[in-house]
């Protein structure tokens, strides 16, 4: 599955590099993957399979389980390679981003060997069924019960905002397994989407797209070889895998969107000192940029500070909040740039850059509601990081 | 609230229950989903017309009630409450005001008995690019034809009387432009608040001159503006009550999320910014009443704290709201969308802070 | 006491002009009064005896307690009057702001006419015993006690925050009365200042000076006839007295400082578009300004709408916060316009306006703690005019 | 906190304990009580030049450590926890930086040793109006003389060398004027956060001029202002950290007031403004070690991030301390002047937002 690779960094450069040239499509170059649900064309097909087959979607996962087993400096280097010649990643989704990492820590080696593979080469999609109507930021409230039937567990109740459930095989899921604890009555399932009882139905979103669905479960079934970790003990593993959820999103939200500077220079003008012509909003846009830059350090800082750490630490959680609000600002800056051709909706009247901007100032806005919401984030960082204590009940 | 007469109360709780029983937002919602074209609802325009509002701000000798621009206010605050999408602003009150302060006697018996009983809808026509420039125009009037191009008309497919800003041999005015004449082309856009607006380009289209050139038309759109704030005032306020209401009743950690302290405390900060925000919009109608030389900075107070004001309310609404906020089955979107419309019509905020201390002379 | 005013204001007009015109030192035009504790020249002691006299310095109090007896209408003209040749009110401090209306609300007949006509005339200071050490925003966790001894009680503990202690004749204080209740055993009483057992201590501030004072109560004499409202029953008169403080606050702060355009026009100057020159901090000065003029705005407009209403209601509460926000927002950006010349202590080497703005930022730091947090006023907002409720407790 | 050498490592600890031990916040209060004339204390600057701390960016060959401006920020930081007045940053860092960069060997030889061992103390004069602008001087440097008025200069009573901007015939550059020279007469300030200051007027001083002009200049400015931001990052770390520990110590309404979410995602809020200030400030350091062509970029992020973030948290140390912060004689009015003066220090915010925006050419 893996060749050996060299450890001295500038050999797997040039290892990396050949192997590279040999198996992307030159087509793709610069290219992004398909959505979800589309289907992939040839060229698509056969980059992921090399990917996947090399386990280099999944670079630092240990290669007994189909990873890369790569160091965090070799992925570095693997990951400048890729970006040269315009290549992504092919293997993404919420198994690579958050239930891998998780069973990873907590599955049983049986477990580990059946799905994480699979994961890597990107021949399972995997949906979260965390949230429900009743339980948002109180997560732990969740009421969808799994009844013990001997050999596996009968699931019953509803999921809400579920990533990709209409594509997805397979779904990670919290449970209620005894209803006279909260946090100690939750475990944590994995069972197929292909079965008799679920219905999925997409959720319509204020920017006109439907990423979310809920899920109603009638007696779905669930092996008992697929309770990850002890019964009644789904909160931890819950809790570590919303934390990879926060690392993965903080250190991708804050560079989504417009480059503001050059949007403004478009849209705007510059005045004859070569700044741009609105004051007021240039220096918005300076603080914004300057939040960005500052987050992006911190997140090389936090890296380089984890190194020979365990994964993500509590600290991502300042990192989840700054990466929403400067990407919410940012569409919003984007917005006020484009002026009235920051209000369209559809039609010929608007660029497709413009109504992306549109669309993707709205959709943004989940970005500080899901994955723990603002307030949460803060609740954690003054709890957690800095000791606050709860009020006392009196 | 401004301490009323008793007229303007009548007319305020007329509106009041009128909004409420015939124009609930699922109007809107029912609008937005029929792809309408004109993107208004004819009967409930014809209602309003019959009920007077479109002649609140018209001289009583030209079919209208002489009301003020305070009552026109009351009337737009009620409406903005549930999103009402109807021509009362662009017609009503800026096309009039145009009218009214720049039309000669002919001008005025001809267009606006017809404006104040609904029967023609008239815009104005101003700007050019992507920015509210109103001092930045290119568009000629030569020999009785303007020509040029117009964007982001608002009702610009709905109405056959266009008012245009454009270039004469005294400088900038305002010329009267029937839109069914040869010489004009229009292009609807379809919007994020489903509100109805073109662009226009003119081609030698015929047209007349209102009086009073760049300084009507800084008073038209100071009209304009007051009125936008007004009926952001409207759509704020109810923005508000939907998300206090839910704070009431949704329940997380056992506790109404309302007993947070943190919400608690945000809660609060828009409440006040709400109040501040009335008393400026209610200022800058009255000194639009009342022909005070402060009403164009009042005016741009107003629409700077408004367009604040309503931009974090619509954003809290959504977050505070959580994830049944971002679904369109509910109506956050429609107050988010409508904000960043309402913010960039005449002017955003940047545009009114700059204005403000310029007119201060700073 | 009071001459009998016409009804009709141009004639009010005139008889108030009249009045100005004959009493008013000239040589006091455009100054302000003296400082608490400084000795008044013979003018100042003309010029607040003719006042308190004619019942002016409180316009609209009852003409049968030594007040103006005037309408709201009549005391607008009035002000305008004064303020036409440049004269001051010279009747102020707390028992004008707070303790005179409530006790015109709470007091008995005996105590008005005992209190109320002093206070008009100014013959006597008051001073505030509300704050504690640990009874600061949760002002009604006080401790100072008050002993029943027959006809007076006796009065031990220690009281802060004390504006003016060390100049007051007489002091308003809540007391504990009852030690098994928190706020129904809380009592408001009046005792004269100048009585052994008092020990005042003036408090050095980060500004440099001493405002407030630390007072110390050992077997305090207050005579039973001095119990405003019933036992035990003192915290509903603290509350109207603390919602008059905030009123006279908010009217007050929002509009002190230094005038932010003109002095930034000097300090920092204007571009060739007859901007500022500083367009980031010119920015921040039209949001300033903004703020400070809607609630200029909205002052009047609750002034208007109070016509026939008891007094000020909780909106006040918006008005304490925004007007204290404007207030230390103000400072700042005035102390940024001074750029170097804003770090100044004393000495030769700054204006005496410079070393000015750099005090009263550091004395304005107080306006969002004292006379009702910033914090406790956000509380009320949000508890008494939204409806939301305190936490559940479990 | 950057991934440290175990040099730096020690050295922050040998810091750290001596300004614990040594320097708490009393020892600026005793100084300022006592109207110290050159507004630090000698004994303590004996201290800390023995320790080599006035060397640290010197190199070897002119009897300094050669350590780099990573290892001046850790000193700088852990001394602006107490708020520990020295000139370290006017001689140490931005003196030392001028000669580094614009000195000849003779120079360097004549000066540098002198500074490191803390037997000179020189500093920067540059600005010379209330604001920071240094492409505005009107300072002349002719025929070997000096002539013009400087304000607001650091350390300007107690230090012996001055190293003065002026316009030359090449345009802006940097000259050495003793301060005993007859043509030089200084003033000095007494300033609110207690620190030395001093204006200025050189009359025909003796100067000689330093190499590279302006870019040299613009270069020394950025390191003293990365290292007024390191000195600002342990302020306002050790103002939010007592800020914390009352908030958990504090009880109004029988829970300590932390216990309150408003307060507890305020002290949130300020967490995260420390953990990004701090990435700012250690990438602006390093990148002045490996000289690297972002470093003005990054010094501008990290002198704004920091300012804004000590401003805010010198603000939230009083309005959480309430009443008590108020007080003389509590730390907290010690941190918000300093916060003032760091602020306005070598530019403030909005100069560096300006110039950040003007490098990235918008």
């Amino acid at each position: 599955m893996s060749d050996p690779v060299s450890n001295e960094p500038s050999l797997f450069r040039d290892q990396a590099r050949d192997w590279i040239n040999t198996h992307f499509p030159s087509r793709l170059a610069w290219t992004v993957p398909a959505a979800a649900g589309v289907a992939l064309t040839e060229d698509q097909l056969s980059w992921r399979a090399a990917m996947g087959a090399k386990g280099w979607g999944v670079p630092t996962w240990p290669a007994a389980y189909g990873g890369g087993g790569l160091s965090e400096a070799q992925a570095a280097i693997l990951a400048q390679e890729l970006a040269q010649v315009g290549a992504y990643n092919p293997i993404g989704g919420m198994g690579i981003m958050m239930f891998g990492p998780t069973l990873l820590e907590y599955g049983t080696e049986a477990q580990k060997l059946e799905h994480i593979p699979r994961i890597a080469k990107a021949e399972v999609q995997w949906c979260q069924g965390f949230s429900e109507p009743g339980a948002g930021s109180d997560l732990a409230s969740l009421q969808c019960k799994a009844e013990d039937k001997g050999d596996h567990f009968v699931i019953s109740g509803q999921k809400i905002w579920t990533s990709g459930a209409q594509y997805a095989d397979w779904c990670f899921c919290l449970v209620r397994t005894d209803t006279s604890k909260k946090h100690e009555g939750i475990s944590f399932v994995l069972f197929p989407m292909d079965q008799p009882g679920i219905d999925v139905r997409p959720i319509s979103l204020i920017a006109g797209n439907s990423p979310f669905c809920e899920m109603f479960f009638t007696d779905v079934k669930a092996a008992k070889k697929d309770l990850v970790g002890p019964l009644n003990a789904g909160w931890t593993i819950a809790k570590r895998l919303l934390q990879f959820e926060r690392s993965s999103i903080s250190g991708r939200d804050a560079f989504v969107g417009a480059h503001l500077p050059q949007l403004a220079r478009d849209y705007v003008g510059s005045d004859e000192t070569g700044r741009l012509a609105d004051h007021d909003l240039r220096t918005r846009i300076i603080r914004l940029e300057m939040q960005a830059h500052a987050l992006k350090l911190t997140a090389a800082r936090s890296r380089l500070e984890a190194t020979g750490n365990e994964g993500p630490s509590a600290t991502t959680s300042i990192m989840k909040n700054v990466g929403s609000s400067v990407m919410q600002m940012r569409a919003e800056l984007a917005l006020e740039i484009l002026g009235n051709r920051g209000l369209g909706w559809n039609g010929d009247g608007f660029t497709s850059t413009e109504l992306g901007l549109v669309r993707g100032w709205l959709g943004g806005k989940a970005a500080s509601i899901y994955g723990g919401s603002q307030e949460i984030q803060s609740n954690i960082v003054s709890k957690r990081i800095l000791g606050l204590p709860d009020p006392a009940r009196a | 609230m401004a301490v009323l007469s008793e007229e303007q109360s009548m007319l305020r709780d007329a509106v009041r229950s009128w909004v409420q029983e015939k124009s609930p937002v699922t109007a809107l919602r029912k609008m937005r989903d029929s792809a309408s074209e004109l993107c208004y609802d004819l009967a409930a325009w014809n209602d309003m017309a019959q009920m007077g509002w479109a002649g609140v701000i018209i001289p009583e000798e030209y079919g209208g009630s002489d009301f003020g621009y305070l009552s026109m206010g009351l009337i737009l605050e009620e409406l903005g409450r549930t999103l009402t999408a109807s021509p009362l602003l662009a017609s009503g009150l800026a096309a009039a005001s145009a009218l009214v302060l720049g039309g000669s006697h002919t001008q005025k018996s001809l267009w606006l008995p017809q404006i104040a009983e609904g029967s023609t809808i008239a815009t104005l026509a101003i700007d050019e690019g992507s920015r509210h420039a109103p001092d930045k125009v290119s568009t000629t009037f030569i020999a009785g034809k303007i020509t040029g191009n117009k964007t982001f008309v608002l009702e610009g497919m709905a109405a056959s009387l266009l008012i245009v800003s454009a270039k004469g041999a005294d400088g900038i005015g305002l010329y009267l432009v029937k839109a069914n004449d040869p010489g004009v082309k229009r292009t609807k856009l379809s919007l994020a608040d489903s509100r109805g607006a073109g662009d226009i380009e003119f081609n030698g289209a015929a047209a007349e001159p209102l009086a009073g050139g760049e300084a009507t038309l800084e008073k038209v759109l100071d009209r304009a503006r007051a009125g936008v704030a007004a009926e952001m005032l409207g759509s704020a306020l109810q923005a508000f009550e939907i998300t206090l209401d839910y704070l009431k009743v949704r329940v997380q950690f056992g506790q109404v999320i309302g007993s947070f302290q943190a919400l608690q405390h945000r809660a609060a900060k828009m409440f006040t910014d709400l109040e501040l925000s009335r008393s400026a919009v209610e200022a800058a109608l009255a000194a639009i009443d009342t022909d005070s030389p402060e009403a164009a900075q009042l005016v741009s107070l107003a629409k700077t704290i408004m367009g604040d004001t309503f931009h974090l309310v619509s954003n809290e609404m959504v977050q505070m709201h959580g994830g049944i906020g971002m679904t369109d089955a509910h109506d956050a979107g429609f107050y988010l969308k409508r904000a960043r419309a309402a913010e960039a019509a005449f002017g955003n905020q940047a545009f009114h802070r700059d204005r403000y201390a310029k007119i201060l002379g700073y």
